[in-house]
């Protein structure tokens, strides 16, 4: 079964075809990477979580949250979703508008 | 309807004006300003900074929610980012409507949600020197809501 | 706290700047304007009547009972009488405090209670040359509450 | 027991002492009576609804509520409050602000 694990809803991807995503930090989580945003590598099929993880893994990234809210093309996303070449990724901090 | 991330002064009675129709009787406007002290310590002056393409995405969904569920309505929205100092306005939140309830609860949704949902972050000075980005008590979402399924 | 009957346009920006303060981070400013139907029928304009020296004492009482309630805040209002156009506006009231919620609620609760309580009265013309007093829907105290007393 | 019935709280008045008030009208009951105010009579010890039903006597009377609102010096009134010289007494329609 090697296609069990494909999420259903994905876009149509080549298996293993390597891309690169801008992923935007703000407020204190770019305080803590030392930087407004950073290009993650990935592989298809790839999700917003493998994204998070690769950050997660950046140096600074232990002093983020295990599990900060992740937007996708400018809108909150699960961690399952599905993250494609030309997209783009942010973490989003607790936010204080208003 | 209309929401705008913006980078100088809120003009309230712009917006009034903008929404001001002989059909709608009764007009909200909800406006914050840069308060004095959080939290019991003193503030001196405030930035604002916006993730502004997904905030102005954010600000329209929670209008067009908030059009319609109390419909017909109009809501416009800015939100300033930047440097404020105390007592600037930093959001102006206009809801019309020809009942006033609907005007009172609609206006009060969208400030709720914006607080919430809008990826805006704001760092206060302290009179001490002392910078720190501040997280809004009711709306904060620390981690992924949906964090748990992986 | 200041309440006025007037005979002039109202300036709800005016009223705005009156409670700004940078203590008071929130500010609900309603706004009431005369609408062009009421209850299907066109409306082609409107005279406000009032007993002044009443509504005034009356809008007081009001103003003070929210500032009472939700404490620390500030309340401003300003009903106009005399001939209005369509989209003039008819009423307004801020109410500025620390906290958003408590501005809601104390701007709701002072044009809820003006409409069921301050002596205003309002002569809406009609498309057909008739004209009509009106009363509130809501609020209308038709008859003495303790006349059976008697 | 003659003194029965002096409400209490009430101001020092003369028994049958005769005074006048005037009574503000407003709105569709200034339109029913063809006046925006009147003088009433009164013999003291006198009510606010001393004053109503005289109001309601007068021609056009008969077009008003049987129990109207009545504000006695700016205040909403209930009907045994005591009116003395120099009141002002208004009767209020229901109101229609906002």
């Amino acid at each position: 079964m090697p296609y069990a694990s494909v999420p259903s809803g994905a876009e149509a991807f080549v298996f293993g075809m390597r891309f690169t995503v801008p992923v935007l930090l703000f407020a204190r989580y770019a305080d803590e990477l030392g930087a407004e945003s950073v290009n993650i590598a990935l592989a298809s099929p790839a999700t917003a979580g493998d994204v998070l993880s690769a950050v997660l893994a950046l140096p600074g990234g232990e002093r983020l949250p295990r599990a900060p809210m992740v937007a996708v093309n400018l809108r909150y996303a699960a961690l399952g979703d599905a993250v494609n070449p030309g997209d783009e990724v942010a973490l989003i901090p607790p936010v204080a508008g208003g | 309807m209309r929401v705008e991330i913006v980078e100088r002064a809120i003009d309230a009675t712009a917006l009034l004006n903008e929404v001001a129709a002989i059909t709608n009787g009764a007009s909200v406007l909800f406006v914050g300003t840069v308060r004095d002290v959080n939290g019991g310590r003193p503030v001196t002056a405030l930035d604002y900074r916006a993730y502004s393409s997904m905030a102005e995405a954010e600000l329209s969904a929670i209008a067009l929610e908030a059009e319609a569920r109390w419909t017909p309505g109009t809501i416009v929205c800015e939100h300033r980012v930047g440097s404020l100092a105390l007592g600037d306005v930093s959001v102006a939140i206009v809801a019309a409507h020809p009942h006033r309830g609907a005007a009172f609860d609609a206006c009060r949704y969208v400030i709720e949600e914006l607080k919430k949902r809008v990826p805006i972050w704001k760092r206060e000075h302290y009179a001490d020197g002392e910078r720190s980005w501040v997280e809004n008590a009711a709306g904060a979402q620390r981690t992924h809501p949906r964090g748990a399924e992986r």
